[in-house]
This record gives C-alpha cells, structure tokens and sequence, in this order.
C-alpha cells in the first residue's frame, strides 16, 4: 500500500465539511458567519495539500484511485474555484440559518470532484461523479423560496439523472465489453469493442453522460437556464467547477479508457466542438441576462477545450488543461462579479425579478469599480485579450490545431474568438460608457477579496505562465 | 549597454498609465502623463544619439527568458524599421498630451492613463522581437483605443468602438494563426520551440510545403493589411477615426503597427513565398487601389474629420505600394511614409478636432472664413494640408516622391493609377480648405477665439518637424535606407 | 571666386526673409516690406554680378552638389539660361516689391502679403538655379503655392478662395505630369545603370540626364501600336507642366480666374515670372527636346494655337486685368512656339524664346502695375467704367502706353529702332515662317500672325477705352504716390529700350549655354536623334514682306482698335452682343468653365466618380453590418430552440445522442 | 361483456390519442432502441461458456462483500458522503420554514 | 440456457422505455419513475454481463447504482416538494420561466 498522505486533501475536505456540518448544529444565525471562514480555511487547507502534493505520484486502494500530475492539477482548479466561492459566499450566507449545508454541500461536491479527478476506476467516478452532482443539485436549488432557483434545481436534476442513467448505460456496456471497470484495464480488454458497433455505442453514450457536465451541444439545454436561475456562486462552482470535472473524467474515460476507439470519438468531439462553440457564442450575442450570456459564454469555451479532443497533441491537451485552470478562474471570477452586482441590485430592491439584467451594469464603472473593473479584466480574459490567462491558454490551444495541421478547425475557433469579443465588450460597454443613476456602492468585502484573487491569478498566468504551463505539460503527458 | 532602455520605453508608459490612473485631479492627472511622455522621449532621444544608423542590426537588445516550454522569450530590440517609429510616437505624445491641457475632459485620470497605455503598447509592438510579445503589444493596443472611442467620442461611439475593435481583432487572430503555422512549422525543423521574429522569419524558407508557406503568407498579409488598412478593409477606420475624440484619432494615427509589420514580418519571407509574384501583385494593387480610392472617398465627404480619416487610408496605399515595390528607396519611402503621415495628420486631427470644439461642427459646408477668426490655426492647418497632398519641402513629399518613383520600375501600371490619385488628392484638400478657412465667415458662430498657446505650441512644433524632415529627411531616412537596402538584397539572395 | 560661392544666398536670402517678416512683420511699419526689399535686392547684385562675370567669362558657369538624402542632391546650376532669368525675376520682383509699399498700404494683412511674395521670390530664384530636375520640381511647387495663397490673398472673397483652389489644381494637373516625367526618366536612368548607381552621381542633375539622352531615345514602348521614344514620352510630360504652369491651352483656364489675387501679384507671378516657369523648363530641358522626335512640334502647335486662341478671348474681355491675363497666355504661346521652332533653327530658338520671355516680363509687369495703379485709382476693374483715366493719371498713362507698344512690337525692320517686343516676338514669327517654309507647314505661322494682328488690337482696346475719351462712371482718381510710380517709370524705361540694347548680345549669350558650358553636346547629333531637320541658314533672310508683316499687323490693330474704340466710329453694339454667337462663344471663353469646371470636375470627378465611390463604401460598410447582422440575427434565432421544457432538453439529448451515433458512423464510413 | 363499442378500432384509436402528443419522444426513443439493439446483436460477447453453477456456493454475497471491502472500497465510502449529502440537501430541500 | 442477448434486450427496452417516459410525462414524479427504469435497465446489463463474465465486479456496481438512485430520488422528490410548495404543482412542461 502506497503513501497515503497523497489522500491528505481529500481527507482534509471532507473532514471540513463535516466540522462545518456538526458545529452548524450549535450555532445561532449570528453567529454562523464564522463557518464561511472556516469551510474556506479548510479548502486553503486542502489547497496547500495539493500543492505540496505536486509531483508526487502514486496509486492507492486497489489501484482504483491514482495520483499524478493530471489529478493533482485538476484538485487545483477544483479547490481554487471552491476556495473563491467560499469566501465570496461568506456575504451570500450571511444572516441565513441554513449556512453549514451550504458550506458542507459545496465542500462534498468539491471532494466529489476532486474524487473523480483522482478516479482510476469507472465505478470510482460514477460514484464521485453522482456525489459532486448530487450536492449541487440542492445547491442550485438553494434560495428554496425562489421559483426561478427551484426551476433551475430542477431542470439540472432532470437532466442529470438523464446523463447518469445515460452514463451508467454506457459504462455497463463497456464493462461487459472488457469485464472490468478498471480505466487502465479497459484500455487493455478493449479488443471486443474495438470491433463491433457497440464500441461507438458506448462512446456516444460515455460523450452524452460527460458531455452534460460538460455543457457540449445538444446536452448543454440545462446549463443556461441553471446557471441563470442558480445562485451566481453556485453558478460559478457549476460553470468553473464541475464543468471541469467533466473535461477531467473526459480525458480519463477516453484518452486512457477507451483511446483504441480514437477514431469514433475524435470524430464525434469534432463534430461537437465546432456545433458547441458556434451555438454557445453566436446565442450569447443576444443574451440580456449576464448570467446567462456568461453560461452560453461557458458552452463556447467548453467547445475550444474539447478541441483537444480532436487535435490530440501535448501541446493541445496541455493547452486544455491549462484552459480549464484559466476558465475555472476567469468564469468564477466573472460569476461572483455578477454575485456583486446581484447583491447590489437586491440591497436596493428587494423584489428583482431579473436582479443580472445587463441593464444593472450600467455605470457600474462609477458605481463599484473595483467590482467592474474586475468583472472587464475576467470579459477581456474570456475573450481572449492578451496577457490574461484567458489569452495564454487560447494561444497554446489553438496554437496546437494550427500544429496538427487542422486549419479549419483553428479557423473556426479563431472566428468565434472573434464574435465572443462582441457580447463581452458589451457587458464593458455598459459598465463604462453607458450613464447610470445610482449611486456609488460600498462593495461588499468577501467578493471583492474572492474577485482580487481571482484577478491575481488570471494575470499570472497570463504574465508569468511558465510554472502553469510546466504543470498542464507535466499533466499532458499523463493522458499521452 | 547596462540599462535597459527599451524596457523602460515601454514600461514608463505603463508604469504611468496606473499611476495617473489613481490621481484625484486633472491637474495631477496631465502633470503626470506629461511627465511620463516627456521621460520616454528623453529616452528615446538618448537612443537615437546612441544610435548606429549604418548597420542594419538590431540595437539596444535584451532578452530573458519568459515561457522557455513554448521557446517564448522576453525579446526586444530596435533597428532602422521601428527606431524612427519609436521616435515619432515618443515626440508626438508629448505634444499631444500638450494640446488636450486644458480640455475639459470627464474622468482626466482614465482619459490620460489610456494614452499613456496606447503609448506603451505601440512602442511595445515596435520594439518587441518575439511574435509572442509582438502580439501581446498588437492587441494591446486595442483595449485603450476601445475605451478611448467608447468614452469620449462622437454621437456614434459605441457603433464604431464595437466595430474597430472586432474587426481588427478579426485580422489579428487571422494573423495569430499565421503566426502558429510559422511556429510550428519552424519548430519542426528545428526540433526546438522558438517564437523570435528573426529566428521564425528566418525559417520560413525551410518549410517544405509550398501551400503552407502561401498560407501563413497570406494570413499574416490579412492582418497587417487589416490594421494599416488597406482598401477593401478599411471600413472601420472613417468610423473609429471620426468617432474617436482628437486625441483618440491621433493615437490611432500614430498606431503604425500594420505598415511595420509589412516591413518587420512580410518582406523578409516575401521572397520564399511560391506564389511570390502574385502576392506582390496583390499588394501593389491593394496599395494603389487605396491611394486612388481613399482619395476618391476623401472627396465626397461632407465631414471634415471623416475626409481627412479617407485621406488616411490614401497615404496608407502609398505605404503597401512602396513596400511592394521591392527597392531599396521605395521600400524606405514606405517607411518614410508611415512616419510622415503621423506627423502630418496628427496636425490634420487636432486641427480637426478644434473646430469642432469651437464651431460644433465639422460639416465643411457649414464651415467657412475661420482663417479670419483663427489665424494661427489656419496657418498651421494650411501647412498640415500641403504636407498631406504631397508639397515639396515638407515630409509628405518625399515618402510619396520616393515611392513613386522607386516603385515604378518593378510596378509601373499601379503607378500610374496612384499618380492619378494625386490630382484628386489635392483637389479634396483645396476644396476644404476653401470652405472650411477662406471665403465668408459664417456669423452664426459669434466669436471665435484662435486656438490656446499649448495648442499652439504643440502643433506648431510638429508642423516644425514636418517641414524639418520634409527638407532634411536625413536623420530617419538613412536608418530606413540601411534597413531597407537589407530588406531587398533578401530578395536578390532568392533569386528575383 | 568670392560671388559663387554666394551663389545659394540668391534664394536664400528671400527665403529668409520671408520667416522674418512672417514672424516679425506685424511689429514694423508697412508690414515689414523693407526685410523682402533688402534680401531681394542683395539676391538681385548676386545675380547681375554672376551674369556680368559670365558675359566676360562664359565658362566660368556656378555649379555646385550637395548630397540632399540617398541619391538625390541639391545644387546650384549658373549658367547663362539661368544668369539671365535669375537677373530678370529678381529685378522685377525688387521693383514690385517697392511698387506694393504704396499698393498694399492700406490693406491690414500686409505681412502675410510681404512673406508670401518674399517666399515666392525664393522658390522662383530656386527653380531657375536648380541643377537638377528633382529642386527644379521642388521650388516649382513652392512657386505654385505662393501662387495660391496669394491669388486667395483676400480669401473671405468667395471668387478669391475659389480661383486660388482652381489655380493650384489645374498647374497641378501640369505637375502630376511633370512628375510622372520625372519618375519615368529616373527609371530610365536607372534602367541604364543597370539598378545599380554609382556612390556620387546624381542621376537627376541636368548634366547626367543630358549626358544619357541618347540611351533614354533608344529605348521605346509601344503605345496604341506606336513605337514612341521614351524620350518623346518623357519630355511631353515636361511639356504637361509646362503647359500647367505657363498657361498653355488647355491648362490655360485658371489664369484668368488668378486675377483675383492683388496686382502686384498678378504683375509678379501670373504675368513675369511664375508663368515663365513653364517656357524656362523647356528651355532648360532643350536638349532633351530636341532629342526627342515629335516633342518639338507639339510644342509648337501648342503655342501658336494658344498664342492665336487666348488672343481671340483677350478681345472680348471687360475687366482690365483679365485681357491682360489673356494677353499673358497669348505672349507664352508664343514663347513655346519660339522654343518648338528649335526644330528648324536649333539653339537658336532658345535664345529668341527668353529674349521674348525677357521682353515680355518688363512690359507684362508694366502693364499689370499700371492697371493695378489705374484700379488703385478708380476702384474698379471694368473698363466699361472707366475712360479718361489719361487726365487723372499722365505718368500712369504713359508708361502703359510705352508697354502695350511693346507688347504690339513697334519697331522699323532691319534697324534698331523698336521698342521691345518687337526685337524679341519678331524673330519667332520669322522662325516660325521659316519652320514653313522648310516643311510645308504654315500652321503656326499663320496662327502667329493672326495673333499678332489680334494682340494689338485687344490691347489698344484697352488702352483707348480706359485712358482716352471721357470718364463713364464717376470715380474720383488721382495719381498713385511715387513709391509706386517710380517703378512704372523704370520698367517703362526696359520695355522701351532693352530690346534694342541687348538684340544682338542676347542670343550669342544663351546659346553658350549648351555650346561650351556645362555640358557639351553636339546640336546637331541631338536633332539628328530627335528626327529634325535644321535649317541650314537662320532667320532673318526672308523677304521683305515677311520681315515687314509683323509691324504692318500691329499697325492694323492699332487702326482698327481706334476706328472702334477711339473715334467710336464703327458701331459695337450690333457685333458686341449676346446674340452674336461668335460673340457669345469668346465672351464666355469657348465655355471652359461650363466643360472644365462644371462638367469635368463637378459632374465626372465629384458627382460621378466621387460620390459613386461614396456608394460603394457603404456597400463595404454594408457587408461588414450584415455579416455582424447574419450573427445576431441567428443569435435570435437559436435562442428559440432553448424552450425552457426539460422534457425538451431531455429530447434534445437523446436526439443528440442517436443522431451522434449515426453521423459518426457516417462519417467513418464515409471518409 | 364485449362492448360494441370498445372495437379495435377504438383500441387504435386511443392509442393514437395517446401517442399523438408523443410522437417525437416516440420516434426517439424507437430510434435509439434500434441503434442499441443493433448494436448489442452486432457484438460478439466474450462470455463464459456457462453461468457457474456451483452448487456448494449458490450465494455470491461473499465474494461481494469481499468486493465491496477491498477492491471497491473508496466508491462504497464516497457513496456514504453521497448519501450524507443527499440526505442533508434532501432534507433542506424537503423542509418547510419553521416560521410558515 | 437464456442467451445474453435476452438481457441486454430487455435492458435496452426498459431503458427506452424510460426515456420515452422521460421525454413525455409532464409530471415530475413520472418522470423521477422513468429514471428509476432507466437506472436499473442499466444495473440489468451490470448484472447480466457480471453472470456472463464470471465476474462479481457488476454486481457490486448495480449495488452502488441502486444506492445512487435511492440518493438520486431523495433529492429529486426534495425538490419537487419545494416546487410544489411554491407553485402548487409539478407539471414540468409549465415549469419554463427560464427560456431563451
């Protein structure tokens, strides 16, 4: 039996989530403030595990959990995200009683994540996969007395259970296929299906079960509406969060699992990539919830991940990796600015029906500049702006289809770039340039430090993304 | 050489921009924007005098490694192709920062930081020796204008900020891929990932496949073509040029990166393209049809700034012409024309953008008799307007003269299209300055006063500098000869 | 020797003066008229004293090169040719310069007008000294745009502003030419060196081209199926310039309209010197003319007509300065026809054409001066209004009278009794018979005849219907001061005497200039080159009547201009009438204006090929919208599939799912 | 007994109404039926000869067991923070507000 | 012996049975039915393969998978109670404020 230190920050989290649980029982609406600064010293925590982490490798229970550069990186998005959320939320929760489900649920679908980042096992990341869905569910769902909250609650546990049924369906396939649900032991039974149509069955249904989570067109439906009708924190955990844990099972499920049918599923990402950047950018154009554009934003951008599906380089799935970092950044950031300007738009009306109309944004420059200026370093990232992280990761990404030589897809992707750039310098148009009457906002602390570090972070990979990139590399070479 | 000079050229802007960012007042906002300008200047004042004109080598060079996985570094250097650049941004800033002193701008602390930010990234593009930071500058670039446009222009901001910004950023992603093809293709030979300018130039004739060398070729062509702009893609610059406020057009004048990027990037691989004749034909005509065109459009404005915005796309022509000239001379009349034209309609907007101030408008016909009110602006006005249509002894001049006739002994038909242009050039110039200074004064604008001392000043400096280099071309000429004399002799080593 | 090497001051110092009085004028009396007056007077002792020393010493030409930038210089060209013209433009524009003192007195912008015409001194003493075509391009650019801003002097003047804009425009029309010439003989040049030109030669100067121009002649394009010269090309497209900038037909349009610029401008640039330009060029050019074949002859024709075609107008003219300006055009076609008929008597015609252009500068200035002096007076332009204007003014009178007998060319053949127009227009209608009689071809001649008959006649109009009779308006005249009359009496002096003082001398003088100066070539291996055939004697052996023609015409003018306007005897009203067609046609001179202006430049360049230009814009502008428009609208449209049904999206998942399968199979199978 | 009625017609009829609005969901749902039954039947599964019949070990809950607490003992203890997690959201979910 | 084919067969039936359900049934609580068929049609695989294979590693997975689906409808009723707390019904069809 190996090191099982390696499984410290996972321990670490889970044990935070239950601490927050148990002291939330003894602890009066008042004074339930100080679990948000807990729940967020446990994810730094689990964070600087992780970190410390690096570079060590190993397998642990049966070879059913592994730990390597890959998972390691991703635990990183997954509990920076968290780590953001959770500080930003100190403000969200505040005055509510029902903070320690809040915190724990967001802390159990961390750890979910970060499970299935560490999966080596089929029935390891369904069963992650469910825990990381599982709680969200209730999460999106969480402002209880919200219609448009539940709706959003709904249509994601809908659509999830679809995808897990789906899921499961494709596993149970390739497990009778190869008789066992070992990852690297799929890669080696594969022979049955490899020859026979049950192979591009069980990748369809793997890409359909991922590709929920993922928000890949057709099975995006769910993302706009939940991450609209969410709480913008939940959003960001869901948009930054768990669409990463989608990529990271991805990169399990097909580059090691099923990597002998390379043939069916690089076609069909192809196919799916360019369907889900072009729908996810060209409908965000005409969004007026900013909530929503950010979620339609996310469906674009999982598109240009996926890429590394089909261009299947180094460079491409390093720039992959590194883009889900970046994303996991950048759209956190960009969701909890909304938080902000919810927060703000609520503190003066209590009833908002559409509290992130981009009609809110404006004069948001004058209004809360630390907030808006945040929230158009996160757009131009998103668009791809230089020395943002947004800009790095889009450069070794596309760079790579360029390598492969696949000119239309870099063309493609290059073009949607460019439309993005359309509804993000939107959102900066209305902060900036269009008058508001409001007055100037005090702005509320926790987002402002959640939205600095996220700030910090998108420009140091953007200035300094040696150490990032050496990382995603180093993650690379695990899927290939 | 121990300091990092280029560094801190490009750095001082920025370092400033965030400062004047956090000033409380105007005041404190333009001291510290002055400062700044001033301090690059004298820097790149420094440069020059330390300058070797004679050797065709990248000066002033530093390096340091920044992403060494990717072979992205740290690079930067300046020669005869970005030196006299560097300088006209360097003096224009100032002048410029100068003029707008008194204006009564909202939100001075933002409206200088943009400047002082445009400054340094266009520097930045100049002075950068590898794609990467060459294209963190390029689009760099961008962001400031955008905000520029966008707060302080015209009635049609938000339509022309939107508009400049997408379509250019189209050109420069089509020209990122340009520059992957480049990278990778280089990297393949080399087995070592490597983003220099030089190295990844230098490289191009190595790829193998010809489709591919058209193809980067071509993409990268769009993308400098896009940003100098060349006819058919100039429809962004009337509308971001006439929307953006003066000193928003004046950067956009001095945002020479696509010419440059013709001479830093296009020439030296020109020769290796397969398709090299075609290519040349393209640009020659694209550099001719811009000329006779803009012209043309020049002509029927009713604006003022927009006629002076074609008339940019008309100098802009001579720029493509005479780099595809492939002379030696015409090659530097190119060049030679990017600097002028920045000196000349740097005037040409600013005088622009005080009548507008003073009159309200900026329709010709409404204009007229303003020499009588506004002496020194008319002087100054006439000055600008002579350069711009080709007078001898001023700079303008000289840039067209050379690549006229340098480039007619490889492209004599497109020559001959341009010099057709010339006659509509200076009709569309004397006709506004008809109506716009001479004739009756137009009563219904009561009394105007002529323009400040610090626009005085600053104006009159350029329109100094214009007749200076326009009868002394000498000083930023030569460099660009030496630069430009490498340039071609490239294509004797290829055989053309 | 201590004058050449001053030889750079002779624009210099005008130059100069022209900053300093821009600057400083305001603050010294008569706008600061004394700075221009002084340079310009030390420009004019460098020049006679380089002219005195080379008449002494004809080999002792000013040359000097500077390097300018790359492989373009700048120089000093003194030879004969440029001596004289050099003498000429400064003497005349000193004079004007004094006669404007007392003309602009009253006008409050007289600093402006005194550095514009000092700058207009420098640029013009530059194109003469230019030594290579590139400054000689460069000052004459300068010279048009003094010109403009000084024909828009009074620019609130709608028609001021307006004619300066036509002025520039059209001469630029020339320029473009002129330059095209330039770029297509460098290229030539550079042609011959192979691409690669030497460290110190500059290809550009007058000596280099010459020395190339039987290589530039062998090379030939085919135009319309034409075997053309280069060189034919080249110095055609010099002759375009010249034709802007001298006025010639059809360029000629903007120099009547020019006359809205002050007198004394129209004295100094549209009558002695800018307008010379144009001839000087071709002269300074000869070689190359005569080298080229055809070149000459067009030149000729052009003149002649012009000479013939300006005259018809100049008949008809009411306002004072524009038969002037008529008379202008009229006297620099026959200029160029002097110079054409370089054809049949070689070098010569060089001499004869600046002795013309020498003549007619003093005489054209004199009669400008004194119409500016007679409108200082009067008030008003319209000779209609004046008549009697003798009485008020006798000096005024007298010199005007001395220049238009002058202008007429009043002499007794064979002797040197004349004044001198006739000395200097003479020898070109003699060459111009001669040119007939060698080739059968009596065009230009003919024309130069007719036109001479007409010049005296237009201008003893003037002269009787402004100076004799009584006065039809009431105006209250007086004699201009003596800072302005003194002028008047020295040029008058020239315009009597210079032509017979320096007949002889003259000629032998310029025709140094290519004989044994700076450049030595053979004359007659040039016309050989360009396909002429010289004459093998020189003018002057015509018959008597030939020699006498001339005289006879402009005694007939006379006559018959004061049988109409001086005894009134015959009756105008039935001929000056708008029912008169030929009338109406010279009236409204050959509706230049109705093709040039509102047709060419109004209808073809601005409303059709501008505006439609403007069309075409939008259509890029359009393309941009609508592919931004194609975007959202589809935006718009895809928005609508997301019903916000889950039972939807669950469809829209197993669909998925199911048609993945098959478009996958598909396109493995497929590809 | 029989209804007149109640004809197959009928029967067809009601099946019809039922099915109309469903159409869609039908055609797709039949879609991926065929696909998936296309693809089992077109698949060699690599299976045993015969299920093990052993009689002296009818019951596999020991092999499963042992299962569950060596090779698959990280799923069976994230499914106990799975189920902590959905019984806590359930919970909260399902509660109604004291206060109501 | 039964094949193999059998299972899967009914499998992939009850599953697309499931989804047609999923597809067309307004109400939440059917459609939280549907997964339920659709989840064990699955464990039905899981458990027919394990047989076939030999193999108990299916058995163990279709005993999560139950668990799973257990969890999985806690919450799913969790929240359509609260739906139906706060709209007074569970038509998911209606349920469409957030479109577009």
């Amino acid at each position: 039996m190996a090191d099982l230190t390696l499984l410290t920050p996972e321990l670490t989290l889970v044990g935070t989530g239950l601490v927050v649980l148990l002291i939330g029982l003894f602890l009066n609406t008042n004074t339930k403030k100080m679990l948000g600064y807990l729940a967020s010293l446990g994810v730094l925590a689990s964070l600087v595990l992780v970190i410390m982490s690096l570079g060590r490798e190993g397998m642990l229970f049966y070879d059913t959990l592994s730990f390597d550069a890959l998972s390691q990186f991703f635990k990183l998005v997954f509990l920076s995200v968290a780590l953001l959320v959770s500080i930003a939320s100190i403000k969200y929760t505040e005055g509510n009683s029902h903070t320690e489900e809040f915190y724990s649920l967001m802390i159990f679908a961390t750890a979910g994540m970060m499970f299935v980042a560490s999966a080596n096992d089929l029935m390891v990341l369904f069963v992650a996969f469910e825990l990381a869905s599982l709680a969200t569910y209730a999460l999106a769902g969480f402002e209880k007395k919200n219609p448009i909250s539940l709706e959003a609650s709904m249509k994601y546990f809908m659509i999830g259970s679809l995808s897990a049924a789906l899921m499961l369906f494709g596993i149970s396939f390739i497990y009778g296929a190869t008789g066992t649900t070992s990852i690297p032991g799929v890669a080696e039974n594969i022979d049955i299906l490899l020859g026979s149509p049950m192979g591009l069955l069980s990748v369809i249904l793997m890409i359909a079960g991922l590709g929920f989570k993922i928000a890949l067109v057709p099975f995006h439906m769910w993302a706009p509406d939940t991450y609209q009708g969410s709480p913008s924190l939940v959003s960001s955990l869901l948009a930054a969060g768990s669409k990463k844990m989608g990529f990271v099972a991805a990169f399990k499920v097909f580059m090691i699992a099923l990597i002998a049918l390379q043939a069916e599923w690089t076609t069909a990402f192809a196919v799916l990539a360019v369907i889900t950047m072009t729908l996810g950018n060209v409908v965000a154009l005409s969004q007026t919830s900013v909530k929503r554009m950010l979620a339609y934003s996310s469906v674009a951008q999982a598109g240009y991940i996926t890429m590394a599906f089909v261009v299947m380089s180094k460079t491409a799935l390093a720039g992959a990796i590194l883009y889900a970092l970046s994303h996991g950044f950048m759209k956190a950031g960009a969701f909890i600015a909304t938080a902000a300007v919810v927060y703000m738009v609520l503190s003066e009306k209590k009833d908002s029906e559409t509290p992130d109309d981009i009609d809110n944004f404006r004069g948001l420059g004058r209004r809360m500049p630390v907030t808006a200026l945040c929230m158009t370093i996160f757009l131009f990232a998103l668009a791809g702006i230089p020395l943002t992280a947004g800009y790095m990761s889009k450069f070794v990404l596309f760079a790579s289809t360029i390598e492969a030589g696949l000119v239309w897809l870099a063309v493609i992707a290059i073009l949607n770039s460019a439309i993005s750039l359309f509804y993000y310098a939107r959102v900066v148009k209305y902060m900036y340039f269009l008058p508001s009457d409001g007055e100037k906002i005090a702005e509320p602390m926790p987002y402002t430090f959640a939205m600095l570090i996220a700030v910090i972070f998108v420009l140091a990979i953007g200035f300094w993304s040696e150490p990032f990139l050496y990382w995603a590399m180093e993650a690379a070479k695990v899927l290939i | 050489m121990a300091i990092p000079i280029l560094s801190l050229i490009v750095l001082i802007p920025f370092l400033f921009a965030v400062l004047t960012l956090f000033t409380k007042t105007k005041e404190q906002a333009r001291v510290s924007a002055l400062f700044s300008s001033v301090l690059v200047l004298a820097l790149s004042m420094f440069m020059y005098f330390n300058f070797d004109s004679t050797t065709s080598q990248m000066q002033f060079q530093e390096f340091a490694q920044w992403v060494p996985s990717l072979g992205i570094n740290y690079q930067l250097g300046i020669d005869g192709i970005s030196m006299p650049l560097v300088l006209l941004n360097a003096i224009v800033i100032p002048f410029l920062i100068l003029f707008t002193w008194n204006d009564d701008k909202k939100q001075p602390n933002r409206f200088y930081a943009l400047i002082l930010a445009t400054q340094g990234a266009v520097i930045g593009v100049f002075v950068a020796l590898d794609f990467f930071l060459f294209y963190v500058f390029w689009e760099l670039t961008l962001v400031p204008l955008f905000f520029m446009v966008s707060i302080w222009g015209g009635p049609a901001k938000h339509k022309a900020s939107i508009k400049f910004f997408i379509y250019t950023h189209v050109g420069s992603l089509v020209m990122l891929l340009g520059i992957f093809g480049l990278y990778f293709a280089a990297w393949g030979q080399t087995g070592t990932p490597n983003m220099g300018i030089e190295h990844l130039l230098s490289q191009f004739q190595f790829i193998a496949s010809g489709l591919s060398r058209d193809l980067i070729f071509v993409a990268l062509l769009f993308g400098f073509l896009v940003k100098i702009p060349a006819f058919p893609f100039h429809s962004w610059l009337p509308d971001a040029y006439v929307e953006a406020p003066t000193a928003g057009s004046v950067l956009f004048v001095l945002l020479k990166i696509g010419g440059y990027g013709l001479f830093r990037v296009m020439l030296p691989i020109l020769p290796f393209t397969p398709s090299m004749n075609l290519m040349i034909a393209i640009m020659a005509a694209l550099g001719a049809v811009s000329i006779l065109y803009g012209a043309f459009l020049a002509l029927a404005q009713k604006d003022l700034k927009r006629m002076v915005a074609y008339s940019s796309v008309s100098h802009m022509g001579y720029v493509t012409l005479g780099a595809a000239g492939l002379v030696s001379l015409s090659v530097s009349g190119a060049m030679f024309q990017q600097f002028s034209h920045g000196l000349i309609m740097s005037i040409m907007f600013m005088a622009c953008g005080v009548i507008n101030n003073a009159t309200g408008t900026r329709i010709i016909n409404e204009l007229g008799g303003l020499a009588r009110k506004m002496p020194k602006l008319a002087v100054i006005m006439m000055l600008a307007f002579m350069a711009s249509l080709g007078l001898p002894g001023l700079t303008g001049f000289i840039a067209e003269f050379l690549v006229l006739t340098f480039t007619y002994i490889n492209q004599p038909t497109y020559v001959v299209i341009a010099i057709l242009a010339i006659i509509i050039t200076a009709a569309y110039h004397l006709w506004a300055m008809q109506r716009t200074m001479f004739g009756v004064y137009n009563e219904k604008f009561g009394a105007l006063k002529d323009i400040s001392a610090s626009q005085t000043f600053s104006m009159a400096v350029i329109a100094i500098l214009i007749l200076y280099f326009g009868l002394n071309p000498s000083p930023v000429l030569d460099m660009m000869i030496t630069n430009s004399e490498k340039l071609v002799s490239l294509m004797a080593v290829a055989g053309v | 020797m201590a004058i050449e090497d001053m030889a750079f001051l002779i624009p210099v110092l005008p130059a100069l003066a022209f900053v300093l009085t821009f600057f400083l004028g305001k603050k010294l009396p008569n706008g600061g008229a004394i700075i221009p007056i002084i340079a310009i007077f030390t420009s004019f002792v460098i020049s006679l004293m380089i002219t005195l020393n080379l008449l002494q010493n004809p080999e002792q030409v000013v040359s000097q090169s500077y390097n300018w930038f790359a492989i373009l210089n700048v120089g000093v060209l003194i030879d004969p040719l440029a001596a004289v013209m050099l003498s000429m433009v400064s003497f005349v524009s000193l004079l004007i310069h004094i006669y404007a003192v007392g003309y602009m007195s009253h006008d409050k912008a007289q600093p402006r007008y005194f550095a514009e015409t000092a700058l207009f001194t420098a640029a013009m003493l530059g194109v003469v000294l230019s030594d290579n075509i590139l400054q000689f391009f460069i000052c004459w650019e300068l010279v048009g745009l003094c010109s403009y801003l000084l024909i828009g002097f009074w620019f609130e003047k709608p028609s001021a502003a307006s004619a300066a804009k036509k002025a520039f425009l059209t001469t630029r029309v020339g320029d473009v030419m002129f330059l095209a010439g330039i770029i297509l003989l460098f290229a030539d040049i550079f042609r011959i060196f192979n691409g690669s030109i030497p460290e110190g030669v500059y290809v550009l100067r007058f000596d280099e081209i010459f020395t190339h121009i039987p290589e530039i002649a062998a090379l030939n394009t085919q135009i319309f199926g034409f075997e053309v010269s280069h060189l034919t090309i080249i110095t055609l497209l010099f002759f375009g310039g010249a034709v802007g900038k001298s006025g010639q037909f059809p360029l000629h349009v903007w120099l009547p309209d020019a006359m809205e610029g002050p007198t004394t401008v129209s004295a100094l640039i549209h009558a002695a010197t800018m307008v010379t330009a144009g001839v000087y060029l071709v002269a300074r050019t000869f070689p190359m003319f005569l080298a080229a074949p055809y070149s000459l002859l067009v030149v000729a024709y052009l003149g002649a007509f012009t000479a013939l075609f300006a005259a018809t107008m100049g008949l008809v003219m009411n306002d004072i300065k524009r038969v002037l300006a008529f008379s202008t055009i009229s006297q620099l076609g026959y200029m160029m026809l002097g110079l054409g008929m370089g054809a049949v008597i070689g070098v010569t015609a060089v001499g004869d054409s600046l002795f013309h252009l020498i003549n007619h500068a003093f005489f054209k200035a004199l009669l400008f001066l004194c119409a500016g002096s007679v409108i200082h007076a009067v008030g008003t332009q319209d000779i209609r209004q004046m008549g009697g204007v003798r009485k008020v003014m006798p000096i005024t009178f007298a010199t005007m009278l001395i220049a238009s007998l002058a202008l007429a060319g009043f002499g007794i053949p064979g002797t040197s009794i004349g004044v001198s127009g006739f000395f200097s227009k003479d020898p070109i209608i003699e060459a111009a018979y001669l040119f007939g009689e060698s080739t059968e071809n009596w065009v230009p001649y003919l024309f130069s005849i007719v036109a001479a008959l007409l010049t005296s006649i237009y201008i003893f109009r003037l002269i009787f219907m402004t100076f004799t009779g009584k006065p039809r308006t009431n105006y209250g005249g007086h004699e201009s001061p003596s800072v302005m009359t003194v002028p008047l009496m020295i040029l008058g002096v020239l315009a009597l005497v210079f032509g017979a003082l320096t007949k002889t001398g003259f000629g032998k003088f310029l025709e140094e200039t290519f004989a044994n100066n700076f450049v030595n070539m053979d004359i007659h291996a040039l016309a050989e080159i360009g396909k002429y055939h010289l004459a093998s004697h020189g003018a002057g052996s015509e018959p008597l009547l030939i020699l006498w023609m001339p005289v006879i015409v402009a005694i007939a003018g006379l006559l018959i201009s004061y049988l109409i306007y001086g005894m009134r005897i015959i009756d105008m009203s039935s001929i000056v009438s708008r029912k008169n067609p030929i009338y109406k046609l010279l009236y409204n001179r050959y509706y230049q204006n109705a093709i040039f202006t509102q047709f060419l430049a109004v209808k073809v360049i601005y409303e059709g090929l501008a505006l439609a230009g403007r069309a075409i814009d939008r259509g890029f502008d359009w393309t941009v919208y609508l592919i931004g428009h194609i975007f959202t609208e589809a935006s718009d449209g895809l928005r609508l599939l997301q019903t916000g049904v889950v039972q939807n999206y669950a469809t829209s998942v197993v669909t998925g799912v199911s048609l993945l399968i098959i478009l996958v199979k598909l396109i493995l199978e497929v590809f | 007994m029989l209804n007149k009625h109640f004809t197959i017609m009928q029967i067809l009829t009601s099946v019809y109404k039922f099915f109309r609005p469903r159409i869609a969901g039908m055609i797709v749902a039949i879609l991926f039926l065929a696909i998936v039954i296309i693809s089992i039947g077109f698949t060699n599964w690599n299976t045993v000869d015969q299920i093990p019949q052993n009689p002296m070990d009818q019951s596999n809950i020991q092999g499963i067991g042992m299962l569950i607490f060596t090779e698959f003992v990280i799923p069976f203890e994230i499914l106990s923070i799975v189920l902590l997690a959905t019984l806590m959201g359930a919970i909260y979910m399902a509660k109604g507000d004291g206060t109501e | 012996m039964i094949p193999l084919f059998y299972y899967l067969a009914l499998s992939a039936i009850i599953f697309s049975i499931g989804l047609f359900g999923f597809m067309t049934q307004r109400s939440g609580i059917r459609m939280l039915m549907c997964v339920e068929l659709m989840l064990n049609a699955a464990n039905i695989n899981l458990v027919a393969f394990s047989s076939y294979n030999g193999d108990l590693t299916g058995q163990v997975f279709a005993l999560y998978s139950i668990a799973l689906a257990a969890a999985e409808a806690a919450i799913g009723f969790a929240i359509l109670m609260s739906i139906y707390r706060v709209r007074d019904m569970i038509d998911l069809n209606k349920i469409n404020v957030l479109r577009w």
